[in-house]
C-alpha cells in the first residue's frame, strides 16, 4: 500500500479533502497548525486570529492504484496555491 | 498641532502594551501569546463592539446623521481602492496593486477600537451607528479589489472563470470578523429592544473587561507587528511611504466629509479612523484565497507592520487634531 | 400558553447568540471558536455553577425539600434510561438503545445554566440544592446505560468480561465534568462557611462573568449543533421525533413530582429542564469508551442537535408555562 | 529499522502507548487534536469540550523484531475502537 | 504558633482549587486544562501582578525601604543558590547540583501573588515595590547557576566555550516570565504617573478578576504538582527533606533580614515568601537550555512537587506566625 | 527523494531550523506541542505555561545529496539535548 503526505495552507483543506475523497480513499488524517517554509516563504501561526491559518499535514494510506486519480484532483490545487505532496510505501502493521 | 494628545495617547494602557510587545521581538525576548489565545481575544472584541453598538444603535436611531454617514463610508471603501490602485499601479503588478488597494479601502477593527478608547479618555462622547459603519466597509473593499484584479489582469490569468465568484462574496460578505460583528450588532439592537433586563447581566462581560482585554490583544499585536518588520525589506521604500502617506491623505478626504455630514468631533475622529485604517483580518484573508498571485508578505506588513502601528501610536492625536481644526467649532 | 415567555427568551442574549452560532452554519460563514477556546468556557461554568450552588447549599442547609429533591433527581436519572430503553429497543439494536437512553436519562448542565439565567430574568428565586441534584444526576444514567448493554447484548459481546468494571465507574463517578462539578460545589460549601471574605473576591470571576461567558459559549453550542444537522438523516424519523417527545414526556413527569415534592416555582422550572434535557457532555464520553459499538452519531445528534436546541429555544418557556399550570398557585 | 505510524481516538491513547512500552519499544511521538476520515466516519475536534477528544496520531522509530509483539498488543485495540497502523523502512539520519 | 492561619488559608477558594487539582490526580479523573490555558491564566497573572504592582510604586516613590529591601532581594537570590550548591554537592553532580541551587535561589510568583491574597484576607497592608523584588530575582539566580555550572563542572564539560554566554544572559534577563512582569510594572508606574484615566478603565481586568483567575490557574497547579509526584521516587529522601528544609532555613534568614529592614508584617510576609520559594517557570526553562547535562524532573519534581505545594499550604501561615514572632510589635 | 524526520525539544527547534536551511534544504514544515517519551524520559505539554516546551516534529522533503549536510548541522545537537532522526525514501506524488 502506499502512503501519501500533503502539506497545504489550511485555507484550500477542504477543497483537497474533497478531492481525496472524490479519488476514493479509504480515509485520511488531518493535522492543522503546522508551519514552515517553501517557495512561497514561511508560513507561521502569528496571523491564526486573523482567518489567515497555517498549514494542515493531510496522511492517506491507500492502494497504489487510487495515486493518479489522487494526483488528478490534488496537482493543480498545489500549483495554484501552493503546497507540497509525496508518495512512500506502507505496509498495514 | 497638541502635542499632548499624542503623549496622552503614548502613554494609554492599550498602546502601552502594543510598545511592550514591540520591544519583547526587538530584544529578542521569547514572550508569545500562543495561538489561539489572539483569536478568544479578537472574537471577544468584535463580539463586544458588535454588542455595545447595537445597544447604542437601537437608542439612536436610524434617522439624521445615521444613514448618510453609513451611506459616505461605503463609498469610502469602494472609492479609496480605486485610486490607492492607480497609484499602486506605477510599481507593482495588477494581481498585487489591487490586493495592496483592497487592504486600504477597508478598515481595521482594532484601530477603531483604540481610537474610540481614546475619545472616552478624552471624555467625547461618540455613536453607537459607526460600528455599523466599521462593519459595512468591509465587504465593498473586497469585491472592489476582486474586481481590479479582473480587469487588470485578465489576460494573465487562463482560468479566471475558474474564480468562483460565489465562493468569492461569500468570502467577502460572511467571513467571520464580518459575520460576527454585524450579528452581535443586531442582537445589541435586539436586546435593547426587548430584553432590557439582559444589559446590564452583559455588562461586566461586554463592558467593564473591554479596555483591559484590548490592551492584553494589543500586546500580541505589538508582538506580531514587530515579526513584519523583516519583511520591510521586501515592500521597498515606495511601499512604505505609501502606507504613510495612503493614511494621511485617506484621512483629509475623511475629515472634509465628516464636516460635510455634520458629524460631532467624536464621530468625525471614527469616521476619519476608518478611512485611514488598512485591514490585516478579513481582507488579506480573503485576497490570500482569492488573489494567489499576489504575495501576501506585501499587503499584510504594509497594513499590520507600518500603517497599524502609525495610526495607533501617532495617527489618532494627528486626526484628533486635524478634526478640531477642520470641524467647525461647537456653538 | 404564555407566548410572550417565548419571546422574551428568545430574545436574551444568550438564545440569540445561539442563533448567531446556528445561522454561521447556515450560511457557510467561517465563523468558528477554535479548540481549546470552548473547553475553557465549558470548564469556567462548571466551576462557577458548582461554586455558586455550594455557596447558596450552605446558606440552605439539607433541611426541608433538599434531600427529597436530590433523592427523586436521581431516582428520575435511573428510570428515564429504562423506559426509554423500552421505546428504542423496537427500532434500534441493543448497544444504541442503551447508549441513547443513557444520555436522556443525564443531564444537560448548559441547559440547566440556560434555565437559571431565565428565571433570573423573570426575577423568580431556586436554591443552590437544585445544583446539587444536577450534578448527582450523570453518574447513575452512565451506569444504568451499561446496565442495559450488558443485559440486552451479551451475547453479542464475546469480550463482555473484557468490560473492565472499574474503568467504567471511575468514568462513571470521576469524569471531568462531574468530577468539577462536585469539587466546587464543595469549595462554594468550605468557603460559605469557613471563609466569607472569599466569596466578595471570587465574586467579578464567578458570578458578574457569568452570563456573557454563557453567551459566548453557547455562540459555540450554536456551531457544534448546527455541525450536526446534516448527522440528523442518519438519525432518521423515529429518533427525532423521539428527542422531541421523550424530553416534553420527561417534564410533565419532571413537573408532576415537582408538585408532590412542593417545591417553588423556579426550583419546580430547574427540576424539570433536568428530567427534560439530555447529556452531550459526560455520556457521549463515556459510551464511546465503553460502548465502542454504538452508532456516535446517533446519540450526540439526537442529544445536540435536536434536545439541547428545542429546550434552550421552546423548552424553557414551554416548562414555565407547564409549571405555572401544574404547581398550586402561590397563597 | 522500522517506522510505525498509528491513527486512533485520544480516549483510547492511554491503553496504546502501554502496549507500545510492553513491546519494548525505544521511544514513541504522539500528536493529539489530529482529525480524520474513516470506516467510522468523520472525526473533528468540534466536541473536544466534551471529553470526547479527537484522534491522535503516534510515530515510533523502532527495530522490525519489536513488530510482532506491537502488533499483538496494538491490533485488538484498533479491531475493537477503531483506527489504522501502518509500517515502513526508515534509517536513522 | 496561631493554627487558625493555616486553617483559614486552607479554606480560602485559590488553595481549595489546588487541592481539588491534586485529588483530580490521586482519583483518577481526566479533568486537565488543555494547553495553552494554562499560559493565557500565566501571562494574565504576571501581567496583572506587575501592572497593579507599578500603579502603587509609582504613589509610594523610590524612598525609604524600598531600594534597600530591593537590594536584600536580589542579594538573596545570588547568595542562596551558593549555600544550596554547597549542600547539594554533597549528593549530586555539579550540574545537578547548580541547576537545583538555582532554583532555590529565584522565586515563584504564584506563591508570592497566594501570599498577596492571604494578607487581603488578612487586611494586611503591603507594597508594590515588593513586585519589583519579585521581578528582580530570577535573573541572578539563573546567572549564579550558570557560573556555578562553568566553576564546578569545566573538565566535564569540552564545549564549555560553546555554552553561548550570550544567548545564557538573553535567556536570563529577558525570558517571558521576567520580561512581560518587568515590562508591565513599567506601565503601570507610567499609567499611574501621566495617564490615570486609564487606571479606573483597567481595574475590572487586571484587579477584579484577579482572586478568581488565581483559583483557576491553581486548579491547574494542583493538577500539574500532582502528577509530579511519581517523578519524587527518582528524587529520594535527601532531595525531598532539602526542598521542605531549606525554604524553611530561607525563611528564617528571610525574617531576619525583613527585621533588620524595618519591613511592616505584609512586606515581611512577601519578603520571605520570595526567600522561600522555588522557580519553576522561568528557572527551568533556562536550566534545560543551558544545562541539558542536569535531570529536569530532579528540578521541577522538588520545586514543583514539594516546596510550592509546602509554601501554598503551610509554609504562608507558617511564615506568617514567625512574621509576627520575630517582628517587633507595632507601637 | 529523501523524507527527513526529526523530533527534538521545541526549545532547540530555531537552531534545527537555521541548521535545516544552512544545509540548502528547498523547505521544512513543523509541528509543535508533540509529547513522547525517549531515552530522557516522558515530555508532556503539562509545563507548556512555564516556557519549559513540548516537543517539534520537523519534515523535511529534499535531495538525498543533502543529506550529509543535514546530518553534519543536526547531529551535535541532537547528542547534545536529546531527539531523533530518521530518513525514508519518498517521491513526488
Ligand atoms: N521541501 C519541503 N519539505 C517539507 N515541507 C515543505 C517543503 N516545501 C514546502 N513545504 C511545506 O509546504 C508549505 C507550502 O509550501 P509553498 O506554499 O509551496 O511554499 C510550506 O509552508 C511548508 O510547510
Ligand atoms: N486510510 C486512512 N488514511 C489515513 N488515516 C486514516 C485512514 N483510515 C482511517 N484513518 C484515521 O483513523 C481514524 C480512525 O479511523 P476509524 O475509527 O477506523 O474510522 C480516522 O478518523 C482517521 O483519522
Ligand atoms: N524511538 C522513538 N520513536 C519515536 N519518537 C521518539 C523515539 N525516541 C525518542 N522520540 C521522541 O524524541 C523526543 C526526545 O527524545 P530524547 O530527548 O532523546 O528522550 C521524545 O520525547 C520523543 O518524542
Ligand atoms: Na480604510
Ligand atoms: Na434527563
Ligand atoms: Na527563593
Amino acid at each position: 500500500m502506499k502512503r501519501v503526505d500533503l502539506i497545504l495552507s489550511e485555507r484550500e483543506l477542504d477543497a483537497v479533502l474533497k478531492a481525496i475523497d472524490a479519488a476514493g480513499a479509504p480515509g485520511y488524517s488531518v493535522i492543522k497548525h503546522v508551519t514552515g517554509k517553501g517557495p512561497h516563504g514561511w508560513v507561521s501561526e502569528a496571523m491564526d486570529f486573523s482567518g489567515l491559518g497555517a498549514n494542515a499535514h493531510v496522511i492517506v494510506f491507500c492502494e497504489a492504484e487510487i495515486l493518479p486519480k489522487l494526483r488528478e484532483g490534488i496537482q493543480p490545487l498545489l500549483d495554484y496555491y501552493g503546497g507540497v505532496a509525496y508518495v512512500a510505501d506502507a505496509e498495514p502493521l | 498641532m497638541d502635542s499632548s494628545l499624542i503623549l496622552q495617547n503614548l502613554l494609554s494602557p492599550p498602546v502601552l502594551f502594543f510598545f511592550l510587545g514591540v520591544i519583547a521581538v526587538l530584544v529578542g525576548s521569547d514572550l508569545e501569546i500562543p495561538s489561539p489565545l489572539p483569536k478568544l481575544f479578537s472574537l471577544y472584541l468584535l463580539l463586544a463592539i458588535g454588542f455595545k453598538g447595537g445597544l447604542e444603535l437601537q437608542h439612536s436611531g436610524l434617522g439624521g446623521q445615521v444613514l448618510p454617514t453609513i451611506g459616505a463610508a461605503v463609498a469610502m471603501s469602494l472609492v479609496v481602492p480605486l485610486y490607492s490602485f492607480l497609484v499602486l499601479k506605477t510599481r507593482f503588478d495588477g494581481f498585487n496593486a489591487a490586493a495592496i488597494a483592497a487592504t486600504y479601502g477597508s478598515i481595521s477593527a482594532v484601530t477603531f477600537i483604540t481610537a474610540e478608547s481614546f475619545l472616552e479618555t478624552q471624555k467625547l462622547p461618540f455613536d453607537g451607528f459607526m460600528v455599523a459603519a466599521l462593519a459595512l466597509m468591509e465587504s465593498p473593499a473586497i469585491i472592489v479589489g476582486l474586481l481590479l484584479v479582473t480587469l487588470a489582469a485578465p489576460q494573465k490569468r487562463p482560468d479566471a472563470a475558474g474564480m468562483r465568484w460565489g465562493a468569492v462574496l461569500r468570502e467577502a460578505c460572511l467571513n467571520s470578523s464580518v459575520f460576527l460583528l454585524v450579528g452581535s450588532l443586531v442582537i445589541g439592537l435586539l436586546v435593547a429592544a426587548y430584553s432590557p433586563a439582559g444589559i446590564t447581566k452583559m455588562e461586566p462581560f461586554s463592558d467593564k473587561l473591554f479596555y483591559g482585554a484590548l490592551s492584553f490583544f494589543l500586546l500580541d499585536m505589538g508582538i506580531v507587528a514587530a515579526q513584519r518588520i523583516r519583511d520591510l525589506r521586501q515592500a521597498g521604500a515606495f511601499l512604505i511611504a505609501f502606507s504613510v502617506l495612503m493614511p494621511l491623505f485617506n484621512a483629509v478626504v475623511g475629515v472634509l466629509i465628516a464636516r460635510g455630514l455634520g458629524l460631532g468631533p467624536g464621530n468625525a475622529l471614527l469616521f476619519v479612523v476608518l478611512c485611514a485604517s488598512a485591514s490585516y483580518i478579513a481582507v488579506p484573508a480573503a485576497m490570500r484565497m482569492t488573489v494567489p498571485e499576489a504575495n501576501p508578505s506585501l499587503y499584510i506588513s504594509t497594513a499590520l507592520g507600518v500603517t497599524f502601528p502609525f495610526n495607533i501610536i501617532v495617527g489618532i492625536p494627528i486626526y484628533m487634531a486635524l478634526v478640531n481644526t477642520v470641524l467647525p467649532a461647537a456653538p
